[in-house]
């Protein structure tokens, strides 16, 4: 087992050195209010290593075209590029048909793409089961596309321990029950949600299963074969990529059987005025020109994290969050919402007397970056009683000594806060 | 660090712990709310008006040390001053969080309105602006709707 | 009037330089099969100057952090770069109020965004009316929209000579028409469309005008108050941005009674289970971590295009494709399709005896980059009697030498094909 | 320039402006369609069995000077020939275009045949390769089709 304070000149072998790989990330170098930068973050979008930004810049500076149907030099090499930075992130995420792997601006747009095209079938008293600890990115698009058909939500509950409640899935999921869309990882109490059951369940009620994966992708080695879900959707940038790219993998025979989602150049086979045929998977499904820098720009992430090692990362991400947890656990007045094991690396919080705002704030003046609110996570903060929490995340990059920074923060905060 | 830039100041920490002027009027002659969708926070502000003064300030809610404090604060400062006074109070506040030093300064007040200078802080917090204004805010507004409403 | 192939010292002033800009763009000194590039596929996606790429990365290296809600330094910058970024990209089109602007991924998903969610309110019987010259993302989501909802599509036809025959204006706009929605600049053709009587005929029958301004932004400068139109659509690719992002803008009265589009983070105001709230505009339609870098980076094109003046943007646009005209017309063999005056810079031509596509492959063997194929147009191409063109395209950086090069290379193709 | 990388040689160009084998068959043994949604363009390939060999080959539709130099090739060279060797020589046109030159030159032809390897400069223009191949899917199609109807 690696040592995450290990010697900076150590081997990096299996396990991941993340003292070293802070110099791949230039934004670590930099001062916020005159302190070094700690940045706690990483749920709500991760920092990008060297290879990635250089990737994009030697896009624009050698290959940029528009991609599809060019054949001129530069469209050829661009359309090469953004069509093997689809195969490198269906390979990420074990995909075998890199058509099966559809570009979309994020987690979000992957959702809604499922929820308004897939969904478009429909039928009044349908079942769509969510769980109490969705991100709204994988709850609202499913409430639009049920109030179109007449269809209903449920939501598998949660224990107060912050796991799902598995008890509660047979009389959650019955044979109306249509889709189950859940997060592998919590973004806010850091759970990781067990896939067999839910898979199982879906299956006894030939329901359909998609997978929230925006905070596993980063932090596990994922396998969709052997998950066995249906539809996966991750975002590039929670994983070390660009902004504005994303993707949803579906099985081929699904995708081929939806109708299009949004229409335009790339997506057509035929047009005329009066009517359209669709292209192939993946193209039937991204129309217009794609974030093809973008598309680079992730593909080097990907290359990045597969030299990393996901094995490594994931242990890393386990260590840190250990000991996170450890070191908040001696802050006084201080809830930790979620389960202190077998958990990702966000850590949400309530520390008695001090509004989570204040706290973000109060760090921030120490160069400490966490967020505070909802989180994206309404339902769940209702469900644990509270208006808002404050969260610190981490990943590849974060140590040990950054994790000793926020609890001297908290200390503080709870000084200045408690009077 | 620079006073200014220093947002949890004393002044500030102590009326969050111990909020003044918090309460509700019955029939209030003025009254608003005010609601920060950044942290879904509300703050709702009773007023009593006679002679063209602001006789009670009063206010309920739950919020940041920041937004607690600018609302205690409000409560002690704006009581028995005219509505002109209260109203330029809170010009004050926004031209003071905004960084607009010069327009800050221009009005020329008392001590204890002085005391609001501690907020100027917050201006190298742009997100917690709204914290320190929630309340003038919802003065603003309800000095308008009163004023509106011919009380 | 300037002289674009003035001395590169010369002063830049009200006229452009186009040896001078040059320069701030790195891709033109690449070498395309050892020949220097010659890039005239503009109108499929320009190149980006320095600054564009600069300000990207100086926002990966300085400020990276998501966007909105966030209470820390990082976050507190990108938050005020990305809406920094929407007020430029609102001013540059003459939009008053930048919460109008709404970010997209492009052209497309804007136009999508339009037929999807102001079209659900369509009726059975409902007329779309779209010109014969539109780009399939004109017209393909307007397809969908009415399939949906039993609505119609009809075309504005255009005439020989390649423009909107507004004659047949009156027989096409009739009371039951919803929307027209048209291009302002032909990606085929050139042809610069006239708003007035577009808008005139839609206002006559209480009908709402889109404009698919995606080749217009980059060449024209843009008022959206005085083209009296209800919505704009553009791409930040086609105009100096990088990839990824584009806009939609509308009026704030139409924004504000449609339904949300995509569902998600940002979008929300209050979320349970069961329901939601939705934000104000910008947010409520843009769901999801949005694409900041990206909009930084559109930011960083819309301030050079400033610089530049889009009124010498125009002349100098207007100039080269006036000289191209000339040159291409003195090809044995070449058909121009489209308007000779009065037009932007996408020619699209047809040799005869030559197939587009080994047009553009001779072509590249010179280093000469155009776009062979329908152009996402075939519609078009179905009403010249063609199933294919060429098409070369022209932006600031274009200098008369390329047109020459052109013509040479397109002697050459006439003398390998002709035999 | 390498001779390899000149795709518009001589031999192409003469092929594609007087096209060899064009027409139809009114009743083939055999019969592809090849389609390239890189341009829409279509080729239609109608052949003539006879004792294990394709005693003609004729092929119709438009296209580019690739495609049609390349079609009128295949008539050519296939023409006489054992379905096996008519599939080998498919087989050598994917592995030339691919770039993949070993497993191209493994196979050992006539003069007639190595004509073919006029299209080995097409692998540097990847988006044409499907234009020198779409005649030869389109045999290759045909000969499945019919060895599968036991023809
Ligand atoms: C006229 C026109 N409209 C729409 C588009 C689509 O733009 P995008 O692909 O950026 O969405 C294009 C460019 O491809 C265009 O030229
Ligand atoms: C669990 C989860 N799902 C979905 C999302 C939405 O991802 P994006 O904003 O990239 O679309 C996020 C991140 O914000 C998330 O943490
Ligand atoms: S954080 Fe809610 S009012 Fe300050
Ligand atoms: S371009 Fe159509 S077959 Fe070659």
């Amino acid at each position: 087992m690696a040592d995450p304070m290990a010697d900076p000149k150590s081997d990096r072998g299996a396990s991941l050195d993340p003292h070293r790989i802070r110099a791949d990330f230039p934004i670590l170098q930099r001062q916020v209010r005159r302190r070094p930068l700690v940045y706690l973050d990483s749920a709500a979008t991760t920092q990008k290593p060297l290879a990635v930004l250089e990737a994009m810049d030697h896009y624009y500076r050698q290959s940029n075209a528009n991609v599809h149907r060019g054949v001129h030099t530069l469209a050829e090499e661009a359309t090469a590029l953004y069509e093997g930075a689809r195969r490198k992130v269906a390979a990420f995420i074990g995909a075998t048909d890199p058509a099966e792997l559809i570009f979309t601006r994020g987690t979000t747009e992957a959702i809604n793409l499922v929820a308004a095209s897939w969904g478009a079938a429909l039928k009044p008293g349908d079942v769509i089961a969510v769980t109490e600890m969705e991100h709204h990115a994988n709850l609202v698009p499913w409430q639009l596309a049920a109030a179109k058909a007449g269809a209903e939500i449920r939501a598998i509950p949660i224990t107060d321990g912050g796991l799902l409640d598995l008890d509660a899935l047979d009389r959650v999921i019955d044979e109306r029950c249509r889709m189950i869309a859940f997060t592998l990882v919590s973004n806010v109490l850091g759970t990781r949600n067990p896939v067999a059951p839910l898979v199982a369940a879906a299956r006894r009620v030939g329901a359909r299963v998609l997978v929230d994966a925006a905070q596993a992708a980063p932090q596990l080695a994922l396998d969709v074969t052997a998950l066995g879900v249906d539809f996966l959707a991750f975002s590039s940038h929670k994983m070390g990529g660009p902004t504005g790219i994303g993707a949803l993998w579906g099985r081929r025979a699904l995708l081929d059987a939806m109708p299009p989602y949004q229409g335009g150049g790339e997506m057509i086979q035929r047009v005329t005025i009066q009517s359209s045929t669709w292209a192939e998977l993946p193209q039937k499904f991204e129309a217009g020109t794609p974030a093809i820098a973008e598309a680079v720009g992730w593909g080097a992430a990907v290359d990045y994290l597969t030299g990393l090692g996901m094995d490594a990362v994931a242990r890393h991400e386990e260590e840190v969050t250990a000991y996170a947890l450890q070191r908040l656990g001696e802050i006084p007045g201080l809830t930790i919402h979620g389960p202190l094991v077998n958990r990702g690396g966000a850590i949400s919080f309530s520390l008695a007397g001090a509004h989570p705002h204040d706290i973000a704030t109060i760090l921030d003046t120490r160069g400490i970056a966490v967020r505070a609110g909802h989180h994206c996570a309404q339902p769940l903060h209702a469900r644990l009683g509270i208006p808002a929490s404050s969260r610190a995340s981490v990943w590849v990059y974060t140590v040990r000594e950054e994790i000793d920074a926020l609890a001297e923060g908290l200390l503080a905060v709870g000084r200045v806060l408690g009077g | 660090m620079d006073d200014l830039a220093d947002l949890y100041q004393e002044i500030i920490l102590d009326h969050s712990r111990r909020p003044r002027g918090q309460g509700r009027i019955a029939a209030p002659d003025a009254h608003a709310e005010g609601y920060n969708p950044l942290c879904g926070d509300r703050i709702s502000l009773d007023l009593d008006l006679a002679d063209g003064r602001v006789a009670q300030a009063v206010f309920q809610g739950q919020g940041c040390a920041i937004s607690q404090a600018s609302a205690s604060l409000l409560t002690e400062t704006v009581q028995g001053r005219t509505v002109e006074e209260a109203r330029a109070l809170a010009a004050q506040m926004f031209a003071l969080v905004a960084g607009d030093l010069a327009a800050a300064e221009a009005v020329d007040f008392d001590e204890q309105a002085e005391a609001l200078a501690a907020f100027a802080g917050v201006r190298d917090y742009p997100s917690r602006v709204k914290c320190a204004t929630l309340a003038w805010h919802a003065l603003k507004q309800a000095l308008d709707e009163a004023a509106a409403a011919g009380v």
